[in-house]
């Protein structure tokens, strides 16, 4: 029980007519990789905004490490350790990679009233966003504006500015897209050793990948949810392969 | 209030809020629609007023025609004055800091007004309606109404109705909305966005020249009148919902209401009902009354 | 001889919306000038010109543009009431003369009066106590006034209001609306269900023209007469054309003054200008005439600055308008003329209060 | 090595401020004590518009409040105790603020604009249409306020040169500290916010009350600035509280060049040099009536051909020399 | 296919940003129908050939022949006039317009008429977008967005159509689709230019392809051989 460290419960989310998320419910464990799959347009990203907080649930409840955090504002949650990413690049363009890092670090650094005190100098924020910058693979582009990134590199810098916050649920919205084969591999490689202290949500189209990684896959369409469980299973079922794998 | 006196209030709110939204219209093109942050519409609207002013002995003399022939040739002059305008001094704006428009747009307000002081001085002036439209209609056993306000009024619903007809229902309105957020990819479609925005540009101005050549008879001319629409116009297209025209026209319409009655009934606070319904609409829908869509 | 010239600093507005009345100050003071052969006092004038801009905000800084840069030894401005107070405060701390060529504000010669202060206009209380005096002859009982939420406006309308109710009529409404708002609609639908014998109305420049011209484009003009303070119809007659007609108002001043001073004054204007003189003309003009009065006393030495106050309080100004003298708190007290609007003009048509005092309420001095 | 330029520049200036009574006359003195003011002011804008990226079309609010406070808490005919009459002045400012702040920040971009152009003209309309504060005429300050410590009086802001080295300790003060500010995470926390709010609140900030404290210490340093306007001039009116002044301290800071601190000091002179250049009779002659036309054109080319503001003009020519100008950088991709 | 009519021939392409330099004189040509790859890392600077080609690089050099023109200084507009469409990476969806309104507002016919790739026949292969008609762009899902650009794409009836990671976030199903469009768009005689993370797909369907390592054309020839070298794995990093 321990080990679960979110839960979401019924969680449904209607936009007008449309059931984007219908009575969803998951467990996401330490050391597990969950992904969840599903058509486009299925409510996946709706599901991590819903878990993330950014946007209210018609229905449902989320909990995170044991506390009912449906009531919490996303900032609050994402200070108890819950980080995501986006499908679509949040970067900081005018700064630096680091300096993108490091303002993530900074949320979970404490006194930011110190107002005498210079940024830079921050050491702990410092430390975890070159930790975060080196296990995303951006040694190299540190000092460069993020907004001179290539595409590919500011799908890398997403994921440093998640780990850079230290939390331990991570929900990953499409991490992989954009990303060259080196670099899908070093990420499925992060992502494995990050398991053993994280539980990790992991959305994604690139099936390779969620087959290579994923200890347990949940399958959605139009909202709902038509099947989880191991990946075999998933592999073989013939609903999926119907509706979303078409003979992957 | 008897019910004779409320009614005519309600038409008076009605009439001043269609002419809000004329003077805002052109404002809601190139604000709303294009996104440039043009404090020099007034000025615009000010030489509209001075074009129907200073321009109509100029036609009735080479033309001699009348105030339609005016506003003909005001509309002309107004469609070229907006396209060297954006050419000169917005063209090299839309990639820059939204805030630098702010900039030129103030800079533009004071060498407006100023040529207008050097070319047709600082008198107070009045224009006169056209002849057909010069009558007035009774109301009540004291008061009459002048004919000149409706046809006002028939001009705004015109102009609204073409406005939302263009921009939501035809392709090229498509585009300039389009253009507002993603230019490069407007381009990528085969449009000449340079051109396009260059046009709507000029047809913003050409609105607001409009508004204030057609408001010239009601609203008479002098100098800084420009300066004295800006805010209320920023107001009508904010509360409104920035790109929408329906909203524009609800926005104005609620104005008019409120002024009107807020006259009569809290005099003292007047000046501060419509700051006060500005700020309740927007903290009660803080993206106007209709999202642009 | 051989004295330096006097140097006359100009607040007075050239932009916004005030810049035709500033234009028309000017232009007055520097006629007396150069019919004096350019010399007060024997002393020749230099000039030295800030724009006000209408904005009390900047008038302090305007103001010592004048005080502390140029030195100069006297001020003439200016139009806006805010900026005049303002600059009533600045002079007084630096003792350097100001003459205000038409701001109303009663308080310049109110509360704010000071031996270096002088006003060549009028107070906003005197032309509306005028009117008030005409509508009450008029035999009125019953009256509403209109004007802007401003200092200028509620002021004018007391005088009225005193004048009228001391002459047995009673004003049963005032109708405000906030400066510089110009959509009147409202309040003349609250006047027509009202239905009062009279309306006095404040207002001056595009408002006042707008205001004539809605007035009469509601029909209101025939049934319930207009009266106001002479601003109303003053400098806009052009531009307010038929609405105006018949419009009474009463001012210290109105065309077809047939004295041979003002005929005089106005043809020189005319000639020098090419344009007609108005009412702010001849406050210029009168402002170089008090000058001139107490430099003439002193021989031109500005040093002995209470001689000079002493013979412009005591002088009696030879103006276009009509002879006046100045009140204990500097403030003309002159006639006040019932003016008709007959075609492009403000005829006079009689007087409707001689040598009106202003109360100067709270000076002491 | 970027930094020392810069620093040296705005040590520059600021001491040269603190030499120049020593050349300057009672005008000139009187004029940069209220460049100085405005330099405050925009200052306290700069820290909401360019560091924050909350434009504030309602400064003007806080700006008049402090300096109505300053008169209006002054005794009628005693010199008020500087002690308590600035604090009292710039919490005066900053309460407004926190209650504009905590409305107006429910909304964004252009909303926000509007926003809090209404909040201001909301105290505009109070000071104007009622008689608390001597309505549109305004009212004096009779004695200005001292510092009196022990029976004794230090500080006596009655003098050309008392108020002039008070503001400018003043200015040196808000610039240090707003240099301070923005250098230090809750500096860095701003510009996040300001480069993307959705981000830095799915990190973890709140930025609501970032945003908000942005918007009250902001709001006291205009307090600041209104207080020495005041006290100052001895005399208030509305008009301290128009959109007039609002837009005008916002010109100052983009034409100064957004997204600098100096920015805001070189926008405020350079827009109060320009004016008074182009009004000034002896250069212009009869056409300084029209100086607007010189202002307006000046901006207008400012605007064309530096598109950083002032502050990036060193940058401008450096390009130059080095005959590195190849055009603009295209424009970001869209996010 | 050497020998087939040239549409594209871009020759000696540099491009900057600011002061990097990131293309130095890549070729690269496409023939009437043809379908090209592009492969590279990720910061090699395949996008920014694909939009300094369209002009949407201010700082580029070199010549560029489309169809036959010399559009070296051509604007972007002129260029898709003659016949370009573009998906670019990151999709470029007008978010303020509704699903239907992008679409109809790309719409145009083709070089030598063409009207086949009407708002139906875009809907019925992207059947998604047909339930969300209504929608606006800022309202659909990364996937969605995605067919989106697709479709209109092909509501300009292109020449040359340029995917820049077109398959980018779609569902698998949705990926075999697009990839049968492609096949589809190909057999139409559309000349295509690729760029998909899946190597081996865009090989297998293109005829040439290029390899971009910082800025240079390492490799370029028929897709076959290019498929072959033993060099391609450490270009592409795998
Ligand atoms: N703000 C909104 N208003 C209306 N509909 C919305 C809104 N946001 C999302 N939707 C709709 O909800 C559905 C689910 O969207 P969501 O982004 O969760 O899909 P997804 O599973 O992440 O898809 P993809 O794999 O393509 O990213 C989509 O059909 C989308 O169009
Ligand atoms: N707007 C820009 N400003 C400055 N540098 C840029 C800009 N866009 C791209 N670059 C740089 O140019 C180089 C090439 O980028 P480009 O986007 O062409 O790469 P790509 O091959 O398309 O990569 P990906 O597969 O990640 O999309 C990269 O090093 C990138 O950092
Ligand atoms: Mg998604
Ligand atoms: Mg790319």
């Amino acid at each position: 029980m321990s080990d679960v460290l979110l839960r979401g419960q019924g969680i449904t989310r209607r936009w007008g007519g449309l059931v984007a998320v219908n009575d969803v419910a998951l467990d996401l464990k330490r050391g597990e990789v969950h992904a969840v799959i599903g058509t486009n347009g299925a409510g996946k990203s709706t599901l991590i905004n819903i878990l993330s907080g950014e946007i209210p649930p018609s229905a449902g409840t989320v909990q995170l490490l044991g506390q009912d955090v449906t009531a919490w504002s996303q900032p609050k949650r994402a200070r108890a350790g819950l980080g995501r990413s986006y499908q679509r690049n949040t970067i900081y363009p005018g700064f630096s990679v680091l300096e993108n890092c490091r303002l993530a670090a900074q949320a979970r650094t404490p006194r930011p009233w110190h107002w005498w005190q210079s940024a830079q100098h921050c050491e702990a924020s410092l430390g975890a966003a070159r930790q975060a910058a080196q296990q995303a693979g951006l040694t190299e582009v540190l000092d460069r504006p993020a907004g001179s990134l290539s595409h590919g590199q500011k799908r890398q810098l997403e994921i440093a500015m998640c780990l850079a916050t230290a939390p331990q649920v991570l929900l990953l919205d499409e991490p992989l897209a954009g990303m060259g084969a080196e670099e899908t591999d070093r990420m499925l490689a992060l992502l494995a050793t990050l398991k053993a202290g994280h539980a990790i949500l992991l959305v994604e189209h690139d099936m390779d990948a969620v087959f290579r990684i994923a200890d347990v896959i949940t399958v959605m369409v139009n909202g709902a949810v038509i099947f989880s469980g191991a990946p075999a299973a998933v592999r073989s079922s013939p609903e999926v392969q119907a509706a979303y794998l078409g003979g992957h | 209030m008897d019910l004779a006196t409320f009614l005519i209030q309600c038409l008076n709110a009605l009439q001043y809020g269609l002419l809000l939204f004329l003077v805002a219209a052109g404002l809601t093109l190139i604000f709303g629609i294009m996104g440039v942050i043009n404090l020099a519409h007034g000025s615009f609207y000010m030489i509209g007023a001075y074009m129907a002013y200073a321009l109509a002995p100029v036609v009735a003399s080479t033309f001699g025609g009348g105030f339609f022939a005016t506003l003909f040739v005001g509309l002309v002059l107004a469609v070229i004055l907006g396209y060297v305008l954006e050419w000169a001094f917005f063209s090299f704006l839309y990639e820059r800091e939204h805030l630098q428009q702010v900039l030129m747009t103030y800079g533009l307000i004071l060498v407006f007004e100023e040529l207008r002081s050097l070319i047709v001085g600082d008198d107070v002036h009045g224009v006169k309606p056209p002849d057909i439209l010069a009558g007035t209609l009774p109301l009540g056993d004291v008061m009459t109404y002048p004919v000149y306000r409706l046809f006002i009024s028939g001009v705004c619903l015109l102009l609204a109705l073409g406005m939302w007809f263009v921009f939501t229902r035809t392709r090229l309105g498509m585009m300039i909305r389009a253009g507002s957020t993603n230019r490069e990819m407007v381009q990528s479609l085969g449009v000449d966005i340079k051109f396009l925005y260059r046009v709507v540009f000029a047809a913003g101005v050409a609105v607001a020249v409009l508004a204030g050549m057609v408001a010239a008879p009601v609203s008479s001319v002098y100098p800084n009148m420009g300066g004295q629409v800006l805010i209320i116009c920023f107001v009508v297209v904010v509360i409104g919902g920035i790109g929408s025209i329906r909203g524009a026209l609800l926005a104005a319409l609620l104005i008019g209401v409120v002024d009107t009655f807020g006259k009569v009934i809290f005099p003292q606070a007047a000046g501060v009902l419509v700051y006060v319904l500005m700020a309740l609409i927007l903290l009660w829908k803080p993206a106007g009354l209709f999202k642009a869509g | 001889q051989g004295q330096p010239p006097l140097k006359v600093g100009l607040m007075l507005p050239a932009t916004g919306t005030f810049a035709a009345l500033g234009t028309a100050i000017e232009n007055g003071f520097k006629q007396y000038v150069d019919e004096q052969g350019g010399k007060l006092g024997g002393r020749s004038i230099q000039y030295f010109k800030v724009d006000d801009e209408s904005d009390p905000s900047k008038a302090t800084d305007n103001v010592n543009k004048l005080i502390k840069r140029d030195n100069v030894d006297v001020i003439v401005g200016t139009v806006h009431s805010g900026v005049a107070l303002a600059m009533a405060r600045a002079v007084k701390e630096s003792k350097t003369m100001l003459i205000v060529p038409n701001a109303g504000a009663d308080a310049i010669t109110g509360p704010l009066c000071a031996p270096n202060i002088l006003r060549s206009s009028f107070s906003n209380w005197q032309p509306g106590y005028a009117t008030g005096v005409m509508a009450a002859q008029k035999g009125y009982k019953k009256a509403m006034t209109i004007t802007w939420n401003y200092a200028a406006g509620t002021e004018t309308v007391k005088g009225f209001t005193e004048a009228f109710e001391k002459g047995g009529g009673k004003v049963v409404k005032d109708l405000n609306l906030p400066f510089p708002n110009v959509e009147f609609q409202a309040l003349l639908t609250e006047i027509a269900s009202q239905k009062p014998d009279v309306v006095f109305a404040f207002f001056a420049g595009g408002g006042a023209v707008k205001f004539v011209k809605d007035y009469d484009a509601a029909g209101l003009k025939k049934t319930v007469p207009l009266m106001g303070s002479g601003f109303l119809t003053d400098g806009t007659l052009e531009a307010q054309g038929a609405s105006a007609q018949g419009l009474l108002t009463s001012l210290h001043y109105a065309d077809g003054i047939e004295t041979p001073r003002n005929n005089a004054f106005r043809n020189k204007y005319a000639v020098a200008y090419k344009m007609q003189p108005d009412v702010y003309a001849v406050q210029g003009y009168d402002a170089a005439q008090l000058l001139a009065a107490g430099l003439n006393a002193v021989k031109g030495d500005f040093n002995k600055r209470d001689e000079m106050v002493a013979a412009m309080r005591k002088t009696t100004v030879d103006s276009p308008r009509g002879k006046y003298t100045l009140s204990a708190a500097h403030n003309p007290v002159q006639d006040f003329y019932v003016r008709e609007v007959k075609g492009r003009e403000n005829v006079q048509t009689g007087i409707a209060v001689k040598v009106l005092p202003d109360p100067a309420r709270g000076c002491k001095m | 090595m970027t930094a020392s330029p810069k620093a040296l520049f705005v040590a520059l200036c600021l001491g040269g401020l603190a030499l120049y009574p020593l050349a300057a006359g009672d005008y000139g003195m009187d004029l940069v004590t209220k460049i100085m003011v405005y330099a405050i002011f925009a200052l306290s804008l700069e820290l909401l518009v360019g560091a924050t990226g909350l434009v504030c079309f309602g400064h003007a609010a806080f700006f008049g409040i402090g300096a109505y406070a300053a008169v209006l808490l002054s005794p009628e005919s005693d010199a008020a105790q500087l002690l308590w009459l600035l604090p009292a002045c710039v919490a005066a400012a900053a309460a407004y603020a926190l209650f504009m702040g905590a409305l107006s920040l429910r909304t964004q971009g252009v909303y926000f604009i509007m926003v809090t152009l209404a909040f201001a003209q909301m105290a505009y309309y109070i000071v104007h249409d009622t008689p608390l504060g001597g309505g549109t005429d305004g009212i004096y300050l009779n004695v200005k306020p001292q510092l009196q410590l022990g029976g004794s009086t230090w500080l006596d802001l009655d003098g050309d040169h008392t108020i002039y080295f008070f503001t400018w300790t003043a200015l040196v003060a808000v610039f240090g500290f707003l240099g301070l500010l923005l250098r230090s995470r809750f500096g860095r926390a701003l510009a996040g916010i300001k480069a993307n709010e959705q981000r830095m609140r799915a990190t973890g900030f709140s930025t609501y009350p970032y945003k908000l404290a942005a918007f009250v210490i902001s709001g006291a340093i205009a307090g600041l600035a209104g207080f020495l306007f005041g006290v100052k001039d001895g005399y208030v009116n509305p008009e301290l509280m128009s959109w007039h002044l609002s837009g005008a301290v916002l010109i100052m800071i983009i034409l100064g060049g957004l997204g600098h601190l100096r920015g805001a000091l070189v926008g405020a002179f350079a827009f109060a040099l320009l004016q008074e250049f182009f009004k000034s009779e002896a250069i212009f002659g009869a056409f300084a009536k029209h100086w607007h036309l010189g202002l307006g054109l000046t901006i207008i080319a400012s605007v064309a051909l530096l598109p950083n503001g002032l502050v990036g003009l060193p940058a401008l020519w450096r390009q130059r020399l080095l005959g590195k100008a190849r055009g603009a950088a295209p424009a970001g991709e869209q996010a | 296919m050497a020998a087939a009519e040239l549409i594209l021939d871009a020759r000696d392409i540099h491009a900057w940003y600011g002061s990097s330099h990131v293309l130095h004189g890549v070729q690269l040509q496409v023939a009437r129908g043809e379908t090209v790859g592009l492969l590279g890392r990720n910061g090699m600077g395949k996008s920014t050939l694909i939009r300094s080609l369209l002009g949407h690089v201010a700082q580029r050099d070199g010549q560029i022949h489309l169809f036959g023109r010399d559009v070296s200084r051509a604007k972007p507009h002129e260029v898709a006039r003659l016949g370009v469409a573009y998906v670019p990476e990151g999709r470029g969806i007008f978010p303020n317009l509704s699903v239907r309104e992008n679409l109809v507002m790309a719409a145009r016919p083709g070089r030598d008429g063409q009207q086949d790739w009407t708002l139906e026949r875009v809907l019925a292969t992207f059947p998604r977008l047909a339930e969300r008609l209504g929608n606006l762009g800022a309202q659909l899902s990364g996937g969605e967005q995605q067919m989106l650009s697709i479709g209109r794409a092909l509501m300009t009836h292109p020449s040359l159509i340029i995917l820049d990671e077109a398959t980018e976030g779609l569902a698998p199903l949705i990926v075999a689709e697009i990839w049968r469009v492609i096949g589809e768009i190909r057999a139409a005689g559309i000349a295509t230019l690729i760029v998909d993370r899946d190597y081996r797909k865009v090989l297998a369907r293109s005829d040439r392809a290029l390899v971009l390592q910082k800025g240079q054309a390492v490799l370029h020839g028929a897709a076959d051989e290019v498929a072959t070298s033993p060099a391609l794995a450490g270009f592409l990093g795998v």
